[in-house]
């Protein structure tokens, strides 16, 4: 065990499956040298070598595009886009073929590329430095999206992650890169995808949350003294509905917490999901406290925007009193 | 000096076998022996009947929308030719010559405009690309094959197909500015026929040629006579021999022309001028070549006959054999999602359902899983 | 009045609009002589000139990049994208700047721009040519987003969405384009962005549709016999939430139908949206007949992915069972 | 001839002022009058304090990250000065000098760096566009407004900058390839400072020069000595005769340095050798001027003495007015999405909530309406 920060475990698991497969390559803007913006990628140039840790040119659809090629060629490539913002411009090559190729092709060639995205907003960032997109990425088939909440997860999730024959989203919020640390198992082992976590457990209530927001749902939840059992998804797409709806059966009340903008978001699949399969348990609707249907504004009012301790504590107030 | 010049350079064009017949001895003697060129004139025709049978399946209504490839046989064919089996053919949809060449099953084709992802399941080791349908995106996974074989240091290379209209996509840009800068053995090789549906060429590039866009990479870059399968060998060859040897990228325009509409969907009438048509009609590059071989001898009309009868035979048995395939049932479309079928889907298809109602496993009909 | 199919009725609009202003421009792929793919723009490079119908280089966040330059100096443009599928390209052009500029700037630069793109399945196209990617637009903020599903709601929705100052995705449905004909006032109206449309008014159960899924809407509720409302949204984004909330109140049941995949889609939030407003009244689940969460199939089986008159009548009689 | 040449072409590099002080009396002589120099020095000194202070500011954080800009002082502004109040300039964020010469108010940069959108409310009529965050994106909107100018027949151009990394972006390289085609008034100013944080130049554009990319278009395309005013002044107005009698774009690179961090939140020398460093702080654009200032007696010590005081009190009442701006409402970023907001929109801000039973307009606070 190693207590580490969000930042350290992921460069504990990259090397760790660097060592243990050498067809894991890592690519991206900065990654080398430099060791990426948040150093996520610290030592592994000199560790590993140029050959396979490459700083690429400054082009987001070239990074996922030869990533598609070098994947369907059965190599591991890991390759980091440097905040959320910045997916954009490879938008198409993830949606139209990282996600596609499986099908397109019956599996005659598939696409085992992991891609590691800083997310989401709370740390003075300029512009799209603070987005959270993983609802884009769910709404389009084909891919596995995951937003770990911990040190510990991160690690697991990530070789998880890399093990996978599919292209996966790894959403890494920076929030919480360096916010605290966890004791950490230094060896390698997985946490699956596709499976949540239930942080706490309690009768009350049920709150679903994933990324940086879980520590803001904690901190409510303390804050109310009530019995409010909290589940982080861990797995945003394939999302782990069961863990959910066990949960929502039992309490009959939920919150779904998420920074990205409420309109099509995850919470609202989620509150879709959470009706359907718990309408008769269901004491009250399901709420969701997330980000507002704007952009996310420049960081003087980012605090506003991101749902926080206060606005998931009106929530629960609200929701339980119903 | 202020004004000092810090680069120069040119681009050439390669031909062999001219629009008139003239044959460079010099560059084109022994560069494809003659067993060879029948055997690719040979393929050059079954190709153009297949399309021909295409358009005619599109028209009655058994396939959709359809691509002719009729006038630009040459290049990827040429490039097949040239090429290793090791290495990855990554097209886009006007090289059925290249992709038969290299041995994709003519059916495979046809299942995939039949709207049949059958038609993408590329059997293992053939080193080929599913056909693309969306524009200048697959020359990026060229440059990661490309980078794989580096990365294994296998020897291979890969060679990407794209229109002239592809050219004007970012992606383009990227996948040559990644190859050039990570010096990374991949061949780009633009069919420029003039056209990207309605738009002509000089709405894609007002450039003196398309060959210069390489330029900007510091890539080799050379313009070869498209209908020349001749110049098309020639300039893949070398461009193979240095992604081989030294792990760089080439650029090459073939200058070629779509004698069809743009796809079986298209009117040309409606943008292209009949003169311009017929003036390329005769630089078609199968009355090219056949020209070259009868000048040698080495074919003739009663040849013509039985090869157009074994043409006829052969694309007949590949339309038998894409019109006999099996349905696909209902449900086929979740099962490669992900390697393993996530709840979700696993859901969604045993009761072919979203609302929840009807998608609740306990009361679903567990009898339409399949 | 005369009697035009949604292609015709959209080309008037385009020649209404550009007669009027001439600020008003086309560019895209083969809009010109051609006059677009789908003809949608037939006629008007010859009566408009080269200067006002532009056929621009095949690249897609070019014409929306340009497009955003031309709409902050001033001018209207009307950029087509030949097939939703090759929005990807454009995504980050759209998200990141039409969608932002105004916020960015306060006001300063606005970008009123309208994306033209045919959308959804049914033709027997090949790859990429049927998806439905609306729900994407709409949960990214600053763009409105608007399908119509009849010749005369066509004209008026794309003469509001070209006077409209901010960005515009006019999203027409391929599967309509020529499916029928309907009486369109030959004089310039607007429909109101942001207004549904009560299609056939019903006291069983409320059913909220969209572009062709509209149809199949019609038809089920024929077969059915029962008496249902069916509400056209018609706008996406912001979506007429009054009107699904009145009519729910009344009804007490849902059905939303829409041809994107489930999760995340916009079903999720109309019926998340449902849940909350009208929560009390609620007799039954809301049901989402949609897309699978599965890519669009190649055509062969499109129309088992796509939502059908008997899928969405199986749940018509469960959700009245129920 | 099988091989014959196509297209031939050169690229040239400009210098007037050199780094040794060698001033080329026959391109530079009249090019910019004494008093316009000596007020474009001024300038430069001005915007180099900016950093410095900009910087302390955010190490003691009263502001977020800052890209200081020192070093390619003379870029932007070079261009700036030839360039008329009509012309748009569209920036990424290393153009503070070309953006205040315009007339930018100082503090709206400051703002924009504090995390606040009013520093992009741009005064009307000053044609600038506000600093662009995504890298390579800007370029395509100056084709646009070039184009709008075209279209509206105003005589307007649109000037555009960006660094190295951006040249490989796939958006570069749109913007490039409408305007060339399009024949669009257009500029694009390349400023190459070796680095795109710590990648330096050969990754993103392995060529002799990134001049060249402009060949790919047709486009003439020149490289300029970036530390050099003159010979930007000369390259922009140039460029701006061709746009504005032709409509034709061009592209240059000037070939300059960034001297400090990427921003405040890297470390060069995780990175980058000193020597280089040292090597181009000889370059410095500043010094190079000052030199020629001080050859001409236009310039002295107790100038700059007074100068520095003045730039300092300068930039002081531009942070104290970024400072001292009042504070936004926690509602303010609801208000410029739309023209007109949508009811789900005043419903969240009306409420700032967005779990319904907290925004039901019934039970929720109207009071918090602000
Ligand atoms: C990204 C994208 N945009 C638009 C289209 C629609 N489209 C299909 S083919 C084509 C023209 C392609 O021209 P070119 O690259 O020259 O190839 P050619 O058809 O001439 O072989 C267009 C615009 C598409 N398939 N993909
Ligand atoms: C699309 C995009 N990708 C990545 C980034 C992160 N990033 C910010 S600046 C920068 C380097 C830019 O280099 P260059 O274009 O040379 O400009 P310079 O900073 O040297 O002036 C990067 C990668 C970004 N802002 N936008
Ligand atoms: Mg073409
Ligand atoms: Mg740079």
């Amino acid at each position: 065990m190693a207590n580490l920060t969000l930042v350290q475990a992921i460069n504990l698991a990259l090397i760790q499956e660097m060592e243990r497969d050498d067809r894991v390559m890592i690519m991206g803007e900065d990654v080398g040298l430099n060791g990426g913006v948040f150093r996520v990628t610290e030592g592994l140039h000199k560790r590993f070598g140029e050959k396979r840790v490459v700083d690429t040119p400054l082009a987001e659809s070239g990074i996922i595009g030869t990533s598609v090629g070098l994947a369907m060629a059965g190599l591991r490539p890991i390759a980091e886009i440097q905040f959320e913002g910045f997916l954009g411009p490879a938008y198409d090559q993830i949606c139209t073929h990282a996600a596609r190729m499986r099908t397109r092709t019956r599996g005659a060639l598939t696409v085992p590329l992991v891609i590691r995205v800083p997310v989401g907003g709370g740390i003075h960032a300029p512009e799209l430095h603070s987005d959270s997109p993983e609802a884009i990425y769910t709404h389009n088939p084909g891919l596995k999206v995951v937003m770990p909440s911990s040190p510990r997860d991160a690690k697991g999730l990530l070789i998880s992650a890399i093990r996978d024959p599919d292209p996966v989203i790894f959403f890494e919020p920076k929030r919480i890169y360096r916010a605290f640390r966890e004791e950490v198992p230094e060896d390698e082992y997985t946490v699956p995808i596709g499976k949540a976590r239930v942080v706490r457990e309690g009768s009350e209530l049920t709150m679903v949350s994933w990324g940086a927001s879980v520590i803001q749902c904690m901190n409510a939840i303390e804050t109310s003294g009530r019995d409010i059992e909290l589940i982080d998804l861990r797995t945003i797409s394939p999302f782990d509905m069961e863990t959910v709806s066990e949960s929502v059966r039992r309490t009959g009340r939920a919150i779904v917490v998420h920074e990205a903008p409420l309109s099509c978001g995850l919470g609202s699949e989620i509150a879709s999901r959470i009706m359907e399969e718990c309408f008769l348990q269901l004491e009250a609707p399901v709420q969701r406290v997330t980000g507002f249907d704007t952009i996310m504004p420049y960081y003087k009012l980012e605090l506003e925007y991101l749902p926080d301790a206060e606005r998931i504590g009106q929530a629960i107030d609200e929701i339980v009193a119903y | 000096m202020p004004v000092e010049p810090v680069f120069e350079t040119r681009i050439d064009r390669l031909t062999i076998l001219d629009e008139h017949g003239r044959f460079d001895e010099e560059l084109g003697a022994g560069l494809i022996p003659d067993e060879d060129v029948v055997a690719l004139y040979r393929h050059m025709v079954i190709c153009r009947h297949l399309d021909e049978i295409a358009f005619k399946l599109q028209r009655s209504g058994r396939m959709g929308t359809y691509p002719e490839n009729r006038g630009q046989e040459a290049t990827s064919l040429g490039a097949a030719y040239a090429l290793q089996k090791k290495d990855w053919l990554v097209t886009c949809y006007r090289e059925n010559a290249g992709l038969f060449w290299r041995g994709l099953p003519m059916e495979l084709v046809l299942l995939h405009w039949m709207g049949d992802e059958r038609g993408n399941e590329i059997p293992e080791g053939l080193n080929v690309t599913p056909l693309a349908i969306p524009i200048g995106t697959q020359m990026l996974h060229a440059t990661g094959l490309g980078w794989a074989s580096k990365y294994r240091g296998d020897d291979g290379i890969a060679c990407t197909f794209f229109g002239d209209g592809a050219t004007s996509e970012g992606d383009f840009h990227e996948a040559m500015n990644f190859a050039a800068n990570l010096d990374l053995p991949v061949i780009f090789f633009c069919q420029n026929n003039s056209w990207a549906i309605s738009v002509p060429t000089r709405i894609q590039c007002s450039a003196p040629t398309i060959a210069q866009r390489g330029l900007a990479y510091g890539m080799d870059c050379i313009q070869v006579d498209g209908n020349d399968i001749f110049a098309v060998v020639k300039a893949v060859r070398d461009a193979a021999e240095r992604a081989r040897t030294n792990q760089r990228p080439t650029f090459i325009e073939a200058v070629t022309y779509r004698l069809g509409d743009h796809t079986t969907a298209d009117d040309a009438r409606r943008y292209r001028d009949d003169e311009e048509l017929e003036m390329w009609k005769l630089r078609d590059p199968m009355i090219r070549l056949r020209g070259w071989l009868d000048a040698r001898g080495l074919w003739d009309d009663s040849k013509q006959a039985s090869l157009q009868e074994e043409a006829e035979a052969h694309i007949a048995a590949a339309v038998q054999r894409a019109s006999d395939i099996e349905a696909l049932p209902p449900t086929e479309f979740f099962k490669n999602m992900y390697k393993t079928m996530p709840p979700n889907l696993q859901q969604q298809m045993s009761t072919m359902r979203t609302s929840s109602l009807g998608r609740n496993p306990e009361t679903a009909d567990q009898s339409a899983v399949s």
